[in-house]
């Protein structure tokens, strides 16, 4: 194992310069997520029109890991519709927990991610931004 | 050993095949004995031989084998009582000490009624605390803790407040497995008892690391686990007083444990055997007392003073790194052999991924003590943890290797 | 092995160190298999192998040591899933069958209430037995018992009058350990089921003896035992739906199995995990798979078959001796590879100490199962039991012992 | 291990000619003991009078070694006052169990059981009429 597969420059990057930091002007959709077995948390704001996200908040701060998971979510569902935001979310899930193979799909930087998957004890910290926003959804959902 | 002499743990490493052995890029820098220590090559080997000569169930076989098995798992026992000073009759043989935590918590839900309380503290694994919160919401009794105070010992001054006539049982660990610390056990358990409560200690963190007497500690229920003390996995230890033990119920029921058993009623077998359904770890139990062996052939005080002495150098080694949160009392004679600490510059699961891509072995997270984190306020911290076969190069390694996360991280 | 061809005991045995060896006056004759089995020389050399290179605790840990650790565990769990063609996530890992018997009993507590009803046989072993007795008296809910017929098998005509709506658990086990009959098991899960019971099945004497599927069972829960299949000791299963084991309540509570816990509550993590709190036995489950690899490399067609082939010759040679008293059904299909029987003439403990004189290991004694000896009249018997590595002169020896035990005590 | 020091001459004797097995006339004492492990049971018939053992009656029909047993008993006891029966029954109970060592009393008969320490899980076979002695004995001072 080699840490560079998992901390490649690409999650570097988005860890040290984490997008959708930035407090929004309105919160139309929220949750929190939580990793209880390392204490890690998360938050997620997203601001929405015509089911449309127009921005991302990521509140919380864990690991490098779900750090720059965190960040890739905010510049990836920006702009997207809510359906396609929990289609990419669920793609996502399945790609980091080995289910789709890589390159089965446009992953964007999320790409980058996918090293994680050898480091089994790491694939949490890397889905708990992507389990909140599918969580989120789902509440979203319900509501209506 | 010759008396006086210190504890050599470059030689003691040599009886550890998996730290013998060179592994990726050099040596295995392992600090996580907290979790589970390395296993010497006597205990390795007793168990292969107990399979290869000795196999059988125990206790009902009438043939020779099954009595030698018997004698593998009896004298184990035996063994464990000697190494404590208890009474054999009182060493149940479990799973694992949450195995044995959750005997004495559950076995002793009917001496419990609405309105007793039992005293815990906050400092608790889980497997010292969820048993009893279990217990008490089934008896309706309440749970109270004795808290900390700023230097991360127990607050003795709480103890007048939180100790009263309803107090029936009073559950510690002997030693803290995230700060290390070291409770005056004997001086609570005193008064626990004075109050009228049984005393349950957990010992998981103080078998093997501290000169241990069951009398001593003023316990009334001991649990420990025998992986944590150099001996093999699926083998852990209830020691009580055996008249302590007649009062509690068993948990599981089975063979082995019972009396005689009808179509709709059983009464049960005699203290220890009562505690023990089905079919034993035998092969584990004919592994554990080689391990004690070596503990007391290097000698319990030699022991600790090598892990004090590991603790001192590794606190102030890691006190030179700026900004490093150590947890725990700052005195190494109030600590056991391991030191957790937050780094406010690099979570501590990316330190912990990197300290093992440098060949080091920790353990981050709650190390199962959430509310103990919650009150420290960090969601988790990184634990190094020390064994009779660390030596200070491997807390040197611990440092260096902080130090380079912390350039790889925050550069 | 060659397709059709029959399994070759001598060949297995040479795989079996305990059994390889000599043994005071000659090879040693283990017909104690039923109790626990031999270990193939794979497994030892397994759990020895874990602790020299993998050793460490699991889940929690971030480094690679951890890792391997837990991949051990995890891969022992995915094992046992294909093995019985099972969900992985319904397996939980257990101490023994007995541990798993109590937590299918002991957690289904909540499922119960005044006047429900639980069904057993009166062939069970005390494991699926007392935990059902206990669980009755705690909820008020009834035990009923299936009746066995003349042939010792259970008495399907007497199961109208015993299901019914209030029946919300039939508990049975796959073969008894006394009678070694097999019992119509899915078709009594069927009619269980149909009356609205969970099926809970102790395979303890079937897994490692008969082709197993869990789905064919009809199982909602079914209970083993590593070491009663050529695994290590400290090991056992408890495989369900995972939506089925949703519903019970764990036992054990402490480490490993909880999401998150507060001073004064706690919740749970997901099945099965959370029936698996504190440390494991990492080594035993890293010992497991080779066993199961043994088992499937002979097939276990070849090896019902060759326990068929030992039981009908040991039925037709133990028949030969003047009064003595076979139990179990008289067809060698209906019944596992072990026979007990009663001989009027000279008492088990008598004989199985003769024997084992003859280095003939058998049990005697009621074999954990007294109300079935209190059913059949005798107080205790003699229990012969076979394994892959059983040989018919294993058989010829027996049969000559009880011989010549007979002179001995009767001349 | 040799099975002759188990099954030495003296016990077979008894095993075969068990001493104490005719009805008593009247029972005084009587008590019923019972190995639930291997369920072997005994049944005692003492015939007191004056505080002495006149007869000892004994029931039930276990291995070898608890019939040889029981017969040295009805043997050794016949003639004893109630206390010196008690006396005998401890320290055969210690010397069964090995606490006392053989020849530090005089054990007659039951000398020949003590083959039976080679044989751990016989041990309870040996003891099983001398514990039901004991308890017989306690019963009845309990009465008294
Ligand atoms: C203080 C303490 N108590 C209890 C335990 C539980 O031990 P085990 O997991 O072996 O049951 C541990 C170890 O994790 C511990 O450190
Ligand atoms: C039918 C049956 N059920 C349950 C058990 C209990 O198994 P264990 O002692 O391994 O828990 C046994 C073995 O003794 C058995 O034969």
């Amino acid at each position: 194992m080699n840490l560079d597969d998992l901390y490649r420059d690409v999650v570097m990057d988005h860890y040290k310069n984490p997008r959708g930091r930035e407090p929004l002007e309105r919160v139309d959709i929220h949750a929190e997520g939580a990793n209880p077995s390392c204490g890690d948390e998360v938050g997620l704001d997203l601001q929405v029109e015509e089911g449309r996200i127009l921005k991302v908040g990521v509140r919380g701060r864990g690991c490098a890991v779900s750090t720059a998971s965190g960040s890739i979510l905010a510049e990836m569902v920006e702009g997207l519709t809510l359906e396609e935001a929990g289609r990419v979310a669920r793609r996502m899930k399945g790609a980091l927990k080995g289910e789709v193979r890589p390159g089965e799909i446009d992953m964007g930087d999320l790409e980058a991610l996918t090293g994680v998957r050898k480091f089994p004890v790491r694939i949490k910290c890397a889905l708990l931004p992507w389990v909140t926003l599918l969580e989120a959804l789902l509440e979203k959902e319900k509501e209506t | 050993m010759a008396a006086g002499a210190k504890l050599d743990p470059g030689k003691v490493r040599g009886e550890f095949p998996l730290l013998a052995g060179k592994r990726g890029k050099g040596r295995l820098v392992y600090l996580d004995s907290a979790a589970t220590t390395q296993k010497p090559e006597r205990v390795i080997a007793a168990e292969a031989r107990f399979y290869r000569e000795s196999n059988a169930n125990v206790h009902r076989g009438l043939y020779d084998l099954a009595g030698r098995a018997t004698e593998a798992y009896e004298g184990c026992r035996r063994r464990v009582a000697a190494f404590l000073g208890a009474d054999p009759r009182g060493v149940v043989i479990t799973r694992n000490a949450t195995a044995a935590l959750n005997l004495a918590a559950l076995g002793s839900a009917r001496l419990l009624g609405r309105g007793d309380e039992i005293l815990v503290t906050v400092m608790e694994h889980h497997a010292n605390l969820v048993p009893w919160i279990q217990v008490a919401k089934r008896t309706g009794a309440a749970l109270k803790h004795i808290p900390l105070d700023r230097m991360g010992r127990l607050d003795l001054e709480a103890l007048p407040g939180l100790l009263g006539p309803r107090t029936r049982i009073a559950a510690l660990s002997a030693a803290s497995n995230v700060l290390g610390t070291i409770p005056p056990l004997a001086e609570i358990a005193r008064r626990a008892r004075e109050a009228g409560a049984l005393v349950v200690v957990d010992a998981a963190q103080a078998a093997g690391r501290l000169p241990l007497s069951f009398e001593k500690t003023g316990a009334d229920l001991l649990a420990f686990s025998a992986h944590k003390c150099y001996g093999p996995m699926g083998l852990g230890f209830l020691v009580g007083k055996p008249e302590v033990l007649e009062r509690l119920e068993p948990l599981e029921t089975g063979g082995e444990m019972i009396e005689a058993v009808h179509m709709d009623r059983a009464s049960w077998a005699e203290v220890p055997r009562r505690f023990e359904a089905g079919t034993p770890n035998v092969a584990a139990a004919a592994a554990f007392p080689p391990a004690l062996d070596l503990l007391e052939e290097i000698g319990l005080d030699r022991v600790r003073r090598h892990e004090m002495e590991l603790t001192e150098y590794a606190l102030e080694r890691l006190s030179s790194l700026e900004g490093l949160e150590i947890l725990g009392p700052a005195n190494p004679e109030e600590r056991v052999g391991l030191v957790s600490f937050h780094d406010p510059l690099v979570h501590p699961h990316d330190l912990a991924t990197f300290l093992d891509g440098e060949g080091v072995a920790v353990r981050a997270g709650h190390h199962c003590a959430q509310p103990l984190h919650r009150i420290l306020g960090i969601p988790s911290s990184l634990r190094a943890s020390f064994g009779i076969y660390t030596v200070k190069e491997d807390v040197d390694a611990l440092v260096e290797g902080i130090g380079k996360a912390r350039r790889y991280f925050q550069g």
